[in-house]
């Protein structure tokens, strides 16, 4: 229990107030865009990253029509190609990077160590403009005419054969990419110096774990991606180059520095999941998460071993054997403190009392959609397995079941189980159920076929193929339909909330963590009296 | 940490949590700005182990005397930064201020000469692109090298020089601000978090300095 | 010569010795000794900058805790990149001259 | 659907049946996890739903022997996979001298090949039954990739460098060729069809088709119309190293170093001559690059492998 501590005297009067909620303090433009209030600057995100969602998913809803048809016939190559660099490049950097973290983890961090707000809320503001910046020189890009290069910008392609808008992009992304720069060092100052009196580091919360764990990520290779784009738009404007064989460079030394950033990348977006699951499951579970230690040791190693893999992208490239083999090894120790998590979300569930409420529902997809992307991810680890498998739809189903499967399922879960507490509203329980099966069906009924796809052979990024595929892809594609209709769903009724939403009580889920201590929705500087913390998270009981 | 009990910003319980926050957090963007230049020292890596000849020789074409002196001002104005910092803590805010203009206009002075040298550079055809033509020395098949070496060097000093402009423009709106006292004025931690930039721009040069004008300067 | 700031202008000073040092060296035909040299200078240079004016002599551990993680995620870049470098059997040739193959047509 | 959709592409390789093993392996253990995750958690979902009355007593926090457990026991079978993994793809990649080699220059958008004798070929590639094969590839442009499902064998082709991979076709049959990566516009058009001759079929068509000079005859006179007979043949009075039998010899470089004189090498000491001097020698030899062309370049090198062996015996 957390016991009200009066050690305020340096604090003013007027900021601490019971009651006034962060949502009652205006509704002018320029409450919003100039606040400092890391509730506010979350909702911000929030809202740009739901634009930019639905932005990458027409993207994505085009390529999944023209795919179901074996003949390139709905768009030209050269716009098919533009529409998956689009999906990929918004999908990627402007909403899977800085979903979980800029919207949840700006949200709930400050509250879940007992703070007032983040160490530094000017620039926290100033990453989301940064955000917007990148996100507008992006789209400007992709309106002036699009890209084709692919998401992974490759070398010497995307230097001296693409007549598209590159450089345009590559300066988009490195500026969304110094916004995440700034986020995660704000929350690493931020735990470590934040924390409520009693709240020790093995007091945090998974989430603000997987949080730091992936801000460490954030701040120490987002600037290699940044200075590797700067090199390639360099190669392009000055037809020089250190990455083009044509001029004495090496190919492959891009991909390395590329996949330096971009393969712990895939763990920026994953370890927030894994931190909203851990908070959404011992809730519904009604006991503690089994395993606190290993599950928080299990992050770091995780956010540790994942600098370590990136090399397993390269295992066909003409890269050393002897490095691919270490490479390879390294990708398979980094499995383990994954299938950690796993064992211990499942262990967890073990003489619960188990409630199926909509952010449990999601929480559970997450667990099985996440299982098995990171068991085939094993496929891919194995060397002589990734030969035949790069760059097939193997390859493309793996991560989406990895991001889309795992990331964006756990990110409605969280959003789920933290709207009450964000909007003050309570949402209909029923839409969110069967929006969440919606989307678990449909996920399934559009990925899983392209595993099948890519055993057989079918290479990724082909606008046609040959008919002998297409079976899989129709089943795919009318997934995708499916799909689409799920992720519409909770727009609909989270909106209808708002309006018409019964209040939410502070704690509607008899949830443990501090933020259900504050008010719904949580009044400005979130404590009246900074709460002392005395027990470890998730004090939850069966009975 | 100077005598008169300073106020904190809201999110903050304490002038001591916040202060230790402000530094923490800019050494966080040290260890994330030295990643930054990660890549350039790959790259320039690569390019020793694959073009050793071709990088002495276009070594050899950078302003020895200009890049040796440059490390020398640089490294005074480290200096002046650190004496700096120390007169802020201990409540000399003239002191201070007429060092943060002193840092200021070493900095100016980088500029200069690095300005003057990219002038030089661009006289002798040493722009990478197409009209890369550097005289006497560089034969033929080490022309690629060179120019590597040369997009490395711009590149590499180019984005010092930004770094380095940031920091002068840091180090003038501190001397302005600090005419006046701390509640309105700026407080001895913001100049200590100006200074740690300022010496992390320094430390990049100290590295730049040995692998961009020192390589095969003997001969080759 | 102030007692506070005595540490600081010894630094300058061993600092510009160092750097007379790395400049003098290089003029001697020692091969790859040169850049030896010019990198042991620059290191003890960085050191003498971070542990006298960055004071990471008397500061937190946390701080120097973050210094060392940036390095260490630095180093881990060149010497997994390096390995693959070190052991690529197949080096990398330098593609024929631009003007031989016009990349778009072919031949 | 006009075309039966196989999961499994038809194995044309020896490797192809060994990789199918190893995926079955996988399948059969990722399968048994995952089936094992999704039955526990159904399992505790329905006897410890909320309205249950279920024990509940004694609910462990943590469990040290079963954490170890799970971490050792993965670790353990994921050692034994990599290795499984890594076996099988450094033999894809060590060189078999008795393997025939076949040329792929890639370009956008289609393959070209080119055999021993000097028989090309574009957009198809035939291969001997039952014969190892080497492919050497490169490329003009930007990075291709070379994919053949069939053979479940993929290697990228990289400009400026060769990369090359090894594999033995085992059964007769036309295959599909793709190019896995990304390479711009035609990506999905440039495919290709693997044709799979038994030998004899394949000696016959190798020696029909275009009649043009042989590659390694093709390379003897490029050899001596650059004039590099002048100084590497025998008997020339500037002391130059003997090119005879030299691909595949270790080779002492000036600086010290020791390395096998592969495709790479030789293209090296053609376009790049100081790069790796011969002991013994001194560096005389001029650069030629932005002389001989890639394509005669293949043809040189293979005129210098050629030499080695008694010709007479070599000729399929």
């Amino acid at each position: 229990m957390t016991r009200p501590q009066s050690d305020l005297s340096l604090i003013e009067e007027g900021d601490t107030r019971p009651g006034r909620s962060y949502l009652s303090e205006g509704w002018t433009l320029g409450s919003w865009l100039g606040t400092r209030d890391h509730k506010r600057i979350a909702l911000l995100y929030a809202a740009s990253i739901t634009l930019f969602f639905f932005l990458g998913g027409i993207a994505a809803a085009l390529i999944r029509i023209e795919l179901a048809t074996p003949q390139g016939d709905l768009v030209s190559a050269d716009t098919y190609n533009k529409l998956f660099t689009a999906h990929g490049v918004i999908m990627v950097w402007l909403f899977l990077i800085p979903s979980i973290p800029s919207v949840l983890g700006n949200f709930l961090m400050p509250m879940m160590i007992g703070a007032r707000d983040l160490a530094f809320p000017r620039l926290n503001l100033a990453s989301w403009y940064l955000y917007m910046l990148g996100g507008a020189i992006v789209l400007w890009a992709l309106l002036a005419g699009g890209v084709d290069t692919g998401w992974t910008f490759y070398t010497p392609f995307s230097t001296m054969f693409s007549n598209s808008h590159v450089v345009l992009a590559l300066v988009g992304v490195l500026v969304v990419g110094f916004s995440s720069i700034l986020t995660g060092l704000n929350f690493i100052v931020t735990v470590h110096t934040m924390r409520a009196p009693g709240m020790g580091w093995f007091r945090l919360p998974l989430f603000v774990w997987a949080n730091y764990a992936t801000s460490l990520i954030l701040v120490l290779a987002t600037p290699v991606l940044a200075m590797t784009l700067v090199l390639v738009a360099v190669e392009r404007l000055f037809q020089v180059g250190i990455f083009d064989p044509a001029l004495g460079g090496d190919p492959l030394l891009f991909q390395h520095l590329f996949w330096f950033y971009s393969h712990p990348a895939v763990y920026i977006m994953v370890l927030p999941a894994m931190g909203v699951a851990s908070e959404i499951i011992p809730c519904f579970a009604r006991r503690p998460v089994f395993g606190y230690r290993f599950m928080a040791y299990a992050i770091l190693a995780i956010g540790v071993i994942g600098f370590l893999v990136w090399g397993h992208h390269m295992f066909v490239s003409g890269q050393s054997v002897y490095a691919g083999m270490v490479f390879s090894l390294l990708s398979f120790m980094v499995a383990v403190p994954s299938a950690i998590k796993v064992f211990n979300w499942t262990a967890t569930l073990y003489k619960g009392r188990i409630s199926f409420s909509a952010p449990m529902l999601y929480a559970l997809g997450f667990v099985g959609l996440f299982t098995i992307g990171g068991l085939t991810g094993l496929f891919l680890a194995a060397l002589a397995l990734d030969v035949h498998l790069s760059d097939t739809y193997f390859v493309v189903a793996h991560f989406h079941y990895i991001m889309v499967g795992g990331s964006v399922m756990a990110y409605l879960g969280g959003i789920h189980f933290w709207w009450p507490k964000i909007t003050g509203r309570m949402y209909s329980e029923a839409w969110g159920r069967l929006a969440a099966v919606v989307i678990f069906a449909g996920f399934n009924l559009t990925f899983f076929p392209q595993y099948l796809l890519g055993y057989a052979g079918m290479p990724r990024r082909y606008h046609s193929y040959p008919e002998e595929f297409q079976l899989l892809h129709v089943l795919s594609s009318a997934g995708a339909v499916t799909l689409a209709i799920g992720y519409l769903m909770p727009l609909g009724y989270l909106a209808w909330s708002l309006r018409y939403g019964r209040p939410a009580p502070p704690n509607p889920w008899q949830a443990t963590g501090l933020e259900w201590q504050a008010a719904s929705p949580p009044p400005v500087h979130n404590f009246a009296q900074l709460p002392v913390v005395a027990r470890g998270p998730y004090a939850y009981h069966t009975d | 940490m100077s005598t008169v009990k300073q106020p904190h910003a809201e999110q903050f319980t304490s002038r001591e949590q916040q202060s230790f926050a402000g530094t923490f957090g800019m050494w966080v963007f040290i260890a994330s700005e030295l990643l930054f230049f990660g890549p350039l020292l790959f790259g320039y890596l690569y390019l020793r182990v694959h073009y050793p000849e071709a990088s002495a020789a276009a070594s050899r074409h950078t302003d020895y005397l200009l890049g040796t002196s440059n490390t020398a001002v640089l490294l005074t104005s480290s200096f002046l930064m650190a004496l700096a910092g120390h007169a802020a803590e201990s409540g000399q805010r003239p002191r201070a201020m007429r060092l943060l203009w002193a840092v200021a206009a070493l900095g100016f002075v980088f500029l200069v000469l690095k300005g003057w040298e990219y002038h030089k550079d661009f006289q002798e055809n040493l722009f990478p692109g197409p009209g890369f033509r550097p005289e006497h020395g560089g034969r033929l098949q080490q022309l690629p090298g060179m120019q590597l070496f040369f997009i490395l060097y711009f590149v590499a000093t180019c984005l010092h020089a930004v770094h380095l402009t940031i920091g002068i423009l840091v180090c003038l709106a501190m001397a302005w601000r600090l005419r006046r006292p701390p509640p309105v004025g700026v407080s001895a931690d913001a100049i200590e978090y100006a200074g740690l930039y300022w010496h992390f721009v320094d430390v990049v040069w100290i590295f730049l300095y040995p692998l961009l004008y020192l390589v095969g300067r003997a001969g080759g | 010569m102030e007692k506070r700031t005595r540490p600081l202008v010894l630094t300058w000073l061993a600092l510009l010795v160092l750097l007379a040092i790395s400049a003098g060296t290089s003029w001697l035909r020692l091969g790859w000794i040169n850049t030896a040299i010019g990198l042991a200078v620059a290191t003890v240079k960085v050191v003498l900058v971070g542990l006298v004016f960055m004071r990471l002599r008397v500061t937190h551990p946390l701080l120097r805790l973050t210094a060392v993680a940036g390095l260490t995620t630095l180093a881990l870049l060149f010497i997994l990149s390096g390995a693959d470098y070190a052991t690529r059997s197949e080096v990398p040739a330098p593609w024929q001259h631009p003007s031989t193959v016009a990349p778009r047509l072919g031949r | 659907m006009t075309v039966p959709f196989h999961v499994l592409p038809a194995d044309g390789a020896a490797s192809a049946t060994r990789l199918d093993s190893l995926a079955l392996c996988l399948l059969l253990l990722t399968g048994a996890v995952a089936l094992g995750v999704l039955v526990m958690m159904i399992v505790f979902c329905v006897r410890y739903r909320a309205r249950s009355k279920a024990d509940r007593s004694h609910v462990p926090s943590r469990d040290l022997p079963v954490e170890i457990a799970w971490t050792a026991i993965p670790m353990l079978l994921f050692l034994g996979l990599y290795a499984w993994g890594a076996i099988d793809y450094a033999a894809l990649y060590r060189p078999d001298p008795a393997a025939t080699p076949v040329f792929v220059v890639a370009k956008q958008w289609m393959w070209k090949a080119e055999h021993r004798n000097g028989r090309r070929e574009v957009g198809q590639l035939h291969l001997p039954l039952g014969r190892p094969v080497r492919l050497v590839l490169t490329s003009q442009d930007v990075i291709h990739s070379f994919f053949v499902p069939a053979f479940r064998i993929k290697q990228d082709a990289v400009p400026g460098r060769y990369t090359s991979i090894g594999f033995t076709p085992s059964k007769a049959g036309e295959y599909e060729l793709f190019c896995a990566e990304y390479c711009g516009t035609e990506h999905a058009m440039m495919t290709g069809r693997i044709v799979v001759l038994p030998p004899a079929e394949y000696g016959r068509w190798l020696a029909e088709g275009p009649r043009q000079p042989g590659m390694a005859a093709r390379g003897f006179a490029l050899f001596r119309q650059y004039g590099c007979s002048g100084c590497h043949a025998a008997g020339s009075s500037v002391h130059a190293p003997d090119l005879t039998n030299l691909l595949g010899r270790r080779v002492h470089l000036q600086d010290g170093r020791e390395i096998t004189a592969d495709e790479a090498y030789v293209r090296d000491s053609i376009y790049l001559p100081r790069k790796d001097v011969v002991a013994g020698y001194e560096p005389i030899m001029p650069s030629f690059a932005g002389q001989i062309g890639e394509e005669d370049l293949l043809a040189i090198i293979e005129y210098i492998r050629e030499s080695g062996h008694d010709p007479s015996t070599e000729r399929p």
